[in-house]
């Protein structure tokens, strides 16, 4: 018996994530956090996409079909599928189209009894417009529903398969509705995915345990664990240590130092992200293109990325990275050149420099490990033209929401893509509406941009997008409103014993297919 | 029979770095039956002796003696258990600060019992010990004069007035029915009445049980009513030795002779008010001890002679340690004693 | 002649006899040396730094100290991992911890020993009650007050001194009193008063002579404490910010690097030890200065 | 007429009803006795019977609960304190200040209470160094480096430096051995005669309180029981409690 | 003795009011609106009752005894951030930070104070030099560091032990008392024996570094005050009496020596809780330490608030408690200064 527990215990799954997640549902929350610990973990979506061709595979659907005019959609749910049986929900039947219109309702439809709960913001599919495009959604039968579109969207069956498109249950949220307590919904979930949730201890760790019922292969018996460990040195400590079978976001610094070791194994993709340094365009003196290109001629960018990510990222031109299909190599950048700094920002008035607000993440992000010492580098360039740069840091969350009321000049932060689409980098990140819903740093608004990349979506000829993007890429490398300056290599490091182990370059972790083979060294 | 013979205890106390001997070659013993007085000026170096006896000495300090013997026994070379039990069975000592060697935490009860040894009381069982030690400790108590004795024991030092302890301490160390008793300046400070019952509680153990008491005291009157000899000691040199009547009638060495001149009540013929006789300067202290006889620097009789140690030497069973002795028509005494008041 | 004794002799003054105690032991001396090196590097420290502390050099990150095989002589103990100097750094971070403890200690030491004062000087309600509202305050754990602190204030180095300094008064305040009402019980205090001297005088005059060293002693404790506090609070981010070359600070960022470039935690850590065990050997010898003086 | 009058003085340090610290109860009083110039003023009794409070209370070390101390038939207060009645206190080891000069130690009560100028009070302090046996140099030392007799000196000077009209000295042999203790009875004797000083003295020691004092006050449990002249006392007591104390004295004298 | 008890009864309900009074003041210094501070919700959102009322009202006085109230039925507000009950978040706290302070105060009991007596007894000896030395060195490491060190040695580098938490995480075990050892005890886990051990696996790093410093300064006071018992005229008086020396020992030495350090140990208190609290950052202990610090980076008011008060309420209660013992045990100090 000795060994049978021994085994049984070790083969729990500790994660170590960066962490607290703000809910369980993301929907809410398009924060790699929230996402990671919940989309894949207690919920599935329609459809997945294919990691490694990008297509899209069957989910809880099992067959889709578009119409020819590319407005409707019809879907065919698999049957049996159960929801999760906690201390706090026990369902009564299995999953129907009631629990998909639920699911999609709430974001939807701003007078549904849900769309308020939480916040009422759900910055995915607000970014994209997503809302204003569907025009309803019909139940054929408990397993076949349609959805018909304003206007034909290329990505729309993409926008499906990603992270923020699961399906949550419908039965659960009407308890809730009548126990007056809707906003455990996202707080305490229930959905269809391989764990549910045990228990959760902010700043701590979260506990799952396999959904013993779960549709899909579940190979893995254990409990999975994420280790909320914000400090990424402690990460890396405790996967050394094998307190942690795996870590989110290595530092980039300490990719080399694992390499070495034979008990972690490494693996890395060009991940599909952005680092970039973004300028309040609202605000002056970054109103001014001149005085944004100077900035953006005052700072190498090699020496940047080699001093930030050490070796572990590549060069960005543009906003999307060199492995997308849309990624053009024609896109012109600002060279390194202080002269030049100098000259522009005494042709737009400031001869004596001024001061700036360099607003560093706080937390660490795959598209940028290290934003602080970032900021520290690029004051050493600005103040060598001149400028006096105030680096401003502060706890996450009050970070997001200064930058949400606009009170930064110019902030280093990124992006990371949900989805395989261009769409995906170039709305949220500049368009007038990404402004509103909280992820267009730069406050960038620009008709023609914006023109630019909807007349990009109406067509599903993919060398025609490819142009608009790169008309799209010129006017960024113009306009300036941010600079891309890294796209970071997506690691996974894991200890040898875990399995099943899959980098996903569009989403978060997925811990289903995993499971852990108690190596001999562990004992 | 001699009870403790010391000859030449010599100690050396390292003081910023130096040795200097606080204890210059003093020899004292005591007789059976016998009351020794041992007087000096403060810092004269009582306490030391007394500490060196008991063995209290801090360990860093260095001392020698051709002999410290109690009834033959080395006591230097004694480990620590013999000498414990000659403590406990035959030597007794009161400290000279009273509240100082009590222990404040602990109550006056539970240490007295604590040195009472155990051969004293012959009872069956052990539970019966505590009650009888308590009746022994009643029993001394009240015969030292402390009135409320109850109290007493079942008080804290810090909650007794200094008088009270002292008659303790002398409690204490008679309750082991001591062969000697060395008492370190135990009537200080005492009210003349209490002083009295204390002196004529010695005696008559000195008399009815015969202890020998060594008694270390600055009182001269005290000393002269119960002390049967006497050692004159000056800064850490013993400079007089004998009777004390005939030291007292005729002291030999000067320090001795200005120490008893200046007792007034030992001179009724001295008219009040008139100035007392006394020599000039102070003792020195133990950083800047002259060479050679150290009352040197203070005594009228002083000669060149001085800056060499006097030997001691015996006269009628008394011994001084003086170049130049007074009351001594020696003829080897060369000198004019007019040049030495001059000096 | 006789009263010409003394004469030939120097006799130490009170603070002689201690300072001859105190140099007696080589451990108290090499202490104090120590000490006068870090204080001298405090003063002069941004003389002989070589680089900027800010400076950083994008060409040497994460430079070992020059005797590892990777490390070169211009960086004696390597660099950061934004290439900035490290032997530069604690020169500077020696100023702004050890500076910023000197001045909150001296800071506190002024209040607490007022406060103090007045405590063991005035008998009856008014101190009892000061001692007791004291007594407690000193049981609160300076990372509590500074907690509160910053969460009132918001983070900083002075908002991590103004705690600590909360936090060390009391300390003074409790030992002066201590020392003050033992001093205002010997009888030289009684006869100064019938001499009609003020309370004031009386301090002044009196008390303090005899408080000099031991307010010393207490500031020597209080530094120590407030080296750690300091350091500990940067380190927490409580305290100092990113941006300062403190030492607590400069370990927290170290931190983030420490399994490849250990020398970025272990050099300003052995700073602050070597830093706090100065001051505590200074402290602690002349502690036993000062007891020893009066038992010899 | 007498130099210093203390008419029914009284004290008692019953507590106030709002201490819970209930210490032991002492009364004292009353004592009424006057003491002339040039007269040395013995009080004697036994232990605890209040001798040295009686000494605080009349210097104002401790406060009275009533009565009235006179010097030249005014009352004692704060302005003519310090001019006047001078107090030497008993244990000697407290009473020097460690920390600071002899110089400083009495200079102090100069500055509190002249109007000197620095080198008067330099040449003033210089003198009442000499007048106790002292030596000038003695200005710059600090208590650890001088001995008993001299601290003892130190302390007299302190209470001489105002040429007070009374001096009130506790116990201030009990820690002097023989040959010194007759050099400071000297000095007093020495210094009474030349100014006229009035000595209060508080003593066990009953050879030297016949010696020097011109009456003696004996005490017991806080009362004044006797106060007769010195020799008369000595020669027949009246009281119980002044025939204990001197006929154990005697009998010590006779053995 | 009975009034020592009540006067220290008594001060300790009277710096409970101060704290509490604090507490609730600090919620108007904070930041923010100062009900929100208090309950961790807008007014709006609070249910109606007189505390509410109160609040609502500005009429302070009577929130304050409301307050009180609230404070007493555990009604503590919520987090600000997590939205958790505070009540429940500090009762499962706390006990943790009280396990490691308890575990590393008996380590630095056990091993600093006999080190201490045997140092006194050899005072000026060479063990004693070492010792000493050793001490030396040992207080003057800042707390973080030596964590830092420790882990970096013993769990990196030689990977003795783990460097994190309080049980590795793959055990599930319920919470009953919130102290570790004794609830996995309580537990009917599976895996009980090997959580236990895992359990003391854990608790090894953390305790250590806490009990390092605190040996350090237990063995440096208790040996000053064995050395300066031994200087003491009574211990040479009780030798002349021939007493044997381990009768001394027992009952003056040890006696009059733990009385003089037992006033020192409760000064360490404080300390003692601050170098808790940065250890449990350090080594994710998840006790309020760590929790609290947690809470000041994300400007939980409510939450700093409560913990301040329990932080503070326990150490003030801890150091009353040793004070009063020293008090009611050492006959010399009875009166209460
Ligand atoms: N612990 C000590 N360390 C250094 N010197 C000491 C110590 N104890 C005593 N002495 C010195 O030894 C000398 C003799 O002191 P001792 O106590 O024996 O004098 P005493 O004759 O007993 O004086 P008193 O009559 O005042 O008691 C003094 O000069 C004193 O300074
Ligand atoms: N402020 C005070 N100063 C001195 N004694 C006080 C004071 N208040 C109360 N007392 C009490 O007065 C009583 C008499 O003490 P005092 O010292 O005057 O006696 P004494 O006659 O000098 O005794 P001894 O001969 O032992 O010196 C003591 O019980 C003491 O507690
Ligand atoms: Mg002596
Ligand atoms: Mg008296």
């Amino acid at each position: 018996s000795e060994q049978r527990s021994a085994s049984t215990i070790q083969s729990g799954i500790i994660y170590c994530s960066e962490s607290s997640p703000s809910s369980f549902n993301p929907q809410l929350d398009t924060s790699s956090t929230t996402v990671d610990a919940s989309a894949h973990q207690l919920y599935d979506r329609l459809l997945e996409i294919d990691p490694t061709s990008g297509k899209p595979l069957p989910g809880l659907a099992s067959s889709w079909r578009v119409s020819r005019d590319g407005l409707t959609y019809s879907f065919q749910l698999r049957p049996n599928i159960t929801f999760h049986t906690t201390d706090y929900f026990t369902p009564t039947r299995t999953l129907n189209v009631d629990d998909v219109i639920f699911s999609f309702a709430r974001w939807v439809e701003p007078s549904h009894p849900y769309h308020q709960v939480n916040g009422g913001r759900y910055p995915y599919f607000d970014s994209l417009n997503l809302r204003e495009n569907i025009t309803h959604i019909e139940k054929v039968n408990h397993l076949r529903f349609t959805i018909r579109l304003r206007q034909p969207d290329a990505s729309f069956i993409t926008h499906l398969a990603t992270d923020f498109s699961v399906i949550l249950s419908a039965e659960y949220a009407q308890s809730l509705i009548q126990r007056g307590e809707p906003e455990r919904i996202d707080h305490y979930p229930i959905g269809t995915g391989p764990y549910k949730l045990s228990y959760y201890r902010k700043n701590q760790y979260i506990r799952y345990i396999p959904h013993t019922q779960y549709w899909g292969e579940l190979i893995h018996s254990g409990p999975l664990i994420f280790d909320i460990t914000p400090q990424s040195s402690l990460r890396l400590a405790k996967l050394m240590t094998g307190e942690c079978d795996s870590i989110a976001y290595p530092s980039q610094a300490e990719i080399n130092y694992l390499e070495g070791r034979d008990d972690i194994s490494l693996d890395q993709a060009t991940g599909m992200n952005v680092g970039f340094w973004a300028f309040n365009t609202s605000k002056a003196p970054f109103d001014n293109v001149l005085v944004r290109e100077a900035l953006a001629s005052a700072i190498d960018k090699t020496t940047i990325i080699n001093a930030v990510y050490f070796d572990s990222a590549t060069r960005s031109r543009s906003l999307i990275p060199p492995n997308s299909w849309a990624f053009s190599v024609d896109t012109p950048e600002t060279e390194y050149n202080p002269v030049r700094a100098r000259e522009l920002l005494a042709q737009a008035g400031y001869h004596n420099g001024f001061s700036m607000s360099l607003w560093a993440l706080p937390v660490v992000r795959s598209y940028n490990p290290d934003a602080i010492r970032m900021a520290e580098l690029i004051r050493g360039y600005l103040a060598e033209v001149g400028i006096t740069v105030d680096i401003v840091t502060s706890e996450w969350d009050n970070f997001r929401a200064g930058l949400d009321r606009g009170e930064h000049d110019s902030v280093l932060i990124g992006w990371s893509a949900d989805n395989g689409d261009p769409d995906n980098f170039y709305r949220p990140l500049l368009s007038c509406d990404g402004i509103q819903s909280g992820t267009n740093r730069a406050m960038f608004c620009n008709l023609e941009y914006d023109k630019i990349i909807q007349e990009a979506l109406l067509t599903t000829n993919i060398d025609q997008r490819k142009a608009l993007y790169l008309q799209a890429n010129l006017l960024i490398a113009e306009q300036i409103p941010l600079i891309p300056i890294a796209h970071a290599n997506r690691y996974k490091v894991f200890r040898k014993g875990l399995r099943g182990v899959m980098i996903n370059p569009y989403g978060g972790m997925r811990f289903g297919e995993m499971h852990k083979v108690p190596s001999v060294k562990d004992k | 029979m001699i009870l403790l013979d010391i000859r030449n205890l010599t100690l050396e106390i390292e003081s910023n770095g130096v040795l200097v001997k606080a204890l210059d070659k003093v020899s004292l013993s005591i007789c059976e039956k016998e009351i020794r007085a041992l007087v000096g000026e403060s810092g004269s170096g009582k306490s030391l002796i007394v500490l060196a006896i008991s063995g209290a000495l801090p360990p860093q300090w260095i001392i020698t003696a051709d002999r410290l013997t109690w009834r033959g026994q080395n006591l230097l070379k004694m480990n620590t258990s013999e000498r414990q039990k000659i403590m406990r069975r035959d030597i007794a000592v009161i400290f000279q600060d009273p509240k100082a060697a009590l222990d404040p935490s602990v109550k006056l009860g539970e240490q007295f019992r604590e040195s009472i040894p155990d051969e004293l009381i012959n009872v069956r069982w052990w539970w019966q010990r505590r009650s009888e030690k308590n009746q022994i400790a009643l029993a001394q108590l009240t015969r030292v004069g402390i009135k409320d004795v109850k109290k007493c024991l079942n008080s804290y030092v810090h909650e007794l007035p200094d008088d009270v302890c002292q008659k303790f301490m002398i409690a204490m160390a008679l309750v082991s029915q001591p062969t000697l008793l060395i008492a370190d300046d135990p009537t200080r400070g005492m009210e003349t009445s209490t002083k009295r019952q204390i002196l004529s509680l010695c005696k008559s153990l000195n008399h009815n049980s015969d202890l020998s008491i060594l008694f270390v005291s600055h009182d001269l009157l005290a000393i002269s009513s119960i002390a049967h000899s006497i050692t004159v000691l000056y800064s850490g040199q013993t400079v007089e030795d004998g009777p004390l009547e005939s030291v007292r009638r005729k002291p030999f060495h000067p320090y001795s002779k200005a120490l008893m001149d200046s007792a007034p009540s030992f001179r009724p013929e001295l008219h009040p008010k008139s100035p007392l006789t006394a020599l000039k300067g102070t003792i020195p202290t133990l950083q800047h001890l002259p060479i050679g006889c150290r009352l040197g620097p203070r005594c009228p009789r002083a000669q060149k002679a001085c800056v060499n140690t006097p030997v001691p030497r015996t006269i009628h069973k008394r011994q001084y340690r003086c170049h130049f002795p007074l009351h001594i028509e020696a003829e080897e005494n060369t000198v004019d004693n007019n040049e030495g008041e001059n000096l | 002649m006789p009263n010409k004794l003394y004469n030939d002799e120097q006799y130490p003054t009170p603070w002689g006899a201690t300072w001859r105690e105190f140099k007696q032991s080589h451990i108290a001396l090499s202490g104090l040396i120590l000490l006068n090196i870090f204080i001298l590097l405090g003063l002069l420290g941004p003389l002989l730094t070589p680089y900027e502390p800010y400076a950083q050099n994008f060409q040497s990150l994460l430079l070992p100290p020059s005797w590892q095989n990777s490390g070169t002589i211009m960086h004696v103990l390597g660099t950061d991992s934004v290439g900035r100097d490290m032997l530069s750094r604690i020169l500077y971070g020696i100023q702004v911890t050890f500076g910023a403890s000197v001045i909150l200690v001296l800071g506190a030491m002024l209040i607490g020993v007022t406060l103090g004062t007045l405590a063991g000087m005035n008998k009856g309600v008014r101190s009892s009650i000061l001692n007791h509202i004291l007594d407690v305050l000193m049981a609160i754990p300076t990372l509590l007050i500074a907690i509160i602190i910053v969460a009132i204030l918001g983070v900083g180095l002075s908002n991590a001194m103004l705690a600590i300094g909360l936090a060390l008064i009391p300390r003074f305040v409790h030992a002066m009193r201590d020392v003050v009402r033992t001093e205002m019980s010997k009888n030289y205090i009684a006869t100064a008063r019938l001499d009609g001297a003020s309370h004031w005088h009386i301090f002044y005059y009196n008390i303090l002579p005899n408080l000099v060293e031991h307010i010393i002693v207490q500031a020597t404790l209080a530094l120590s404490i407030a080296i750690l506090d300091i350091s500990a609070l940067g380190f927490l981010n409580l305290g100092a910010q990113t941006l300062l070359p403190e030492l607590g600070v400069m370990v927290r960022e170290g931190l983030s690097t420490a399994y490849i470039a250990p020398w970025n935690v272990l050099f300003p850590g052995l700073c602050i030890f070597l830093l706090v065990l100065s001051v505590n050997v200074v402290g602690d010898s002349l502690r036993s200065a000062i007891r020893n003086r009066l038992t010899h | 007429m007498s130099l210093l009058s203390i008419r029914n003085l009284y004290y008692d340090n019953a507590p106030a009803w709002y201490t819970l610290n209930k210490k032991d109860i002492f009364y004292l009083g009353p004592v009424n006795f006057d003491v002339h110039e040039g007269e040395t003023f013995s009080i004697i009794g036994s232990n605890n019977s209040g001798k040295s409070l009686l000494g605080k209370l009349i210097t104002g070390a401790v406060p009275k609960s009533a009565g009235e101390v006179l010097i030249n038939g005014e009352p004692l207060d704060n302005t003519n304190r310090a001019n006047s009645v001078r107090m030497v206190f008993s244990h000697s080891s407290q009473s020097l200040n460690p920390g600071i000069s002899v110089g400083r130690m009495l200079e102090e009560p100069l500055l509190l209470n002249t109007t000197l100028s620095p080198s008067e009070r330099f040449d003033k302090i210089r003198d009442t160094l000499r007048l106790v046996g002292l030596m000038p140099d003695h200005y710059y030392f600090y208590k650890h480096m001088l001995s008993d007799g001299q601290q003892q000196r130190v302390a007299l000077a302190r209470a001489l430096i105002l040429d007070p009209k009374v001096v009130v000295a506790d116990e201030p042999f009990a820690a002097l051995d023989p040959s010194v203790r007759s050099q400071t009875v000297n000095l007093l004797l020495k210094l009474q005669a030349e100014l006229g000083l009035a000595f209060i003295f508080i003593s066990h020691n009953l050879g030297i309180v016949r010696h020097i004092s011109d009456r003696t006050l004996v005490m017991h449990n806080g009362e004044v029981v006797e106060n007769s002249p010195t020799q008369t006392l000595f020669a027949d007591p009246q009281h119980e409690a002044s025939k204990h104390l001197i006929h154990a004295h005697l009998a010590m004298l006779k053995v | 003795m009975l009034r020592t008890l009540g006067r220290y009864f008594n001060l300790f309900f009277i710096t409970l009011f101060i704290l509490v009074g604090l507490s609730f003041v600090l919620a108007f210094f904070f930041p923010g609106d100062p009900i929100f501070n208090l309950t961790g919700r807008p007014l709006e959102q609070l249910p109606e009752t007189p505390y509410t009322q109160a609040l609502a009202d500005e009429r302070w006085l009577v929130a304050f005894w409301f307050y009180i109230q609230s404070l007493l039925d555990g009604s503590w507000g919520i987090s600000t951030i997590s939205g958790l009950d505070l009540f429940d978040e500090v009762s499962t706290l706390l006990p943790a930070t009280i396990e490691l302070s308890a575990y590393a105060t008996i380590i630095a009991l056990f091993v600093g104070i006999p080190l201490g007596f045997w140092c006194g007894l050899k005072h000026h000896r060479k063990t004693d030099y070492t010792f000493m030395s050793i001490s030396m060195l040992m207080s003057s490491f800042p707390i973080f560091w030596l964590s830092l060190l420790l882990i970096l040695i013993v769990s990196l580098q030689l990977g003795w032990l783990p460097m994190s938490g309080r049980l590795s995480l793959l055990y599930d075990i319920p919470h009953y008392s919130g102290f570790i050892l004794l609830d996995i005890y309580m537990s009917d886990h599976p895996y009980r024996q090997e959580a236990f051990v895992d359990a003391l696996r854990h608790m090894i790093l953390p305790t250590l570094s806490v009990a390092f410093l605190a040996t350090a300064v237990f063995l440096r006071t208790t040996r000053r005050a064995v050395v300066d018992v031994l200087e003491k005229d009574y211990i040479a008086a009780a030798q002349t009496r021939g007493i044997p020396f381990w009768k001394i020992f027992l009952r003056h030495i040890m006696r009059n020596a733990l009385l003089a350090v037992l006033p020192l140990l409760a000064v360490q208190v404080s300390t003692l809780v601050t170098n808790v609290m940065i250890v449990e950052t350090i080594t994710e202990w998840p006790g309020l330490g760590d929790w609290l610090i947690q809470a000041i980076y994300e400007r939980d008011y409510t939450a700093i608030r409560i913990g301040m008060l329990v932080v503070s309420i326990v150490v003030v209660l801890v150091t009353l408690l040793i004070e009063c013992l020293s008090k009611v045990f050492d006959p010399t100090q009875e009166q209460f200064s």
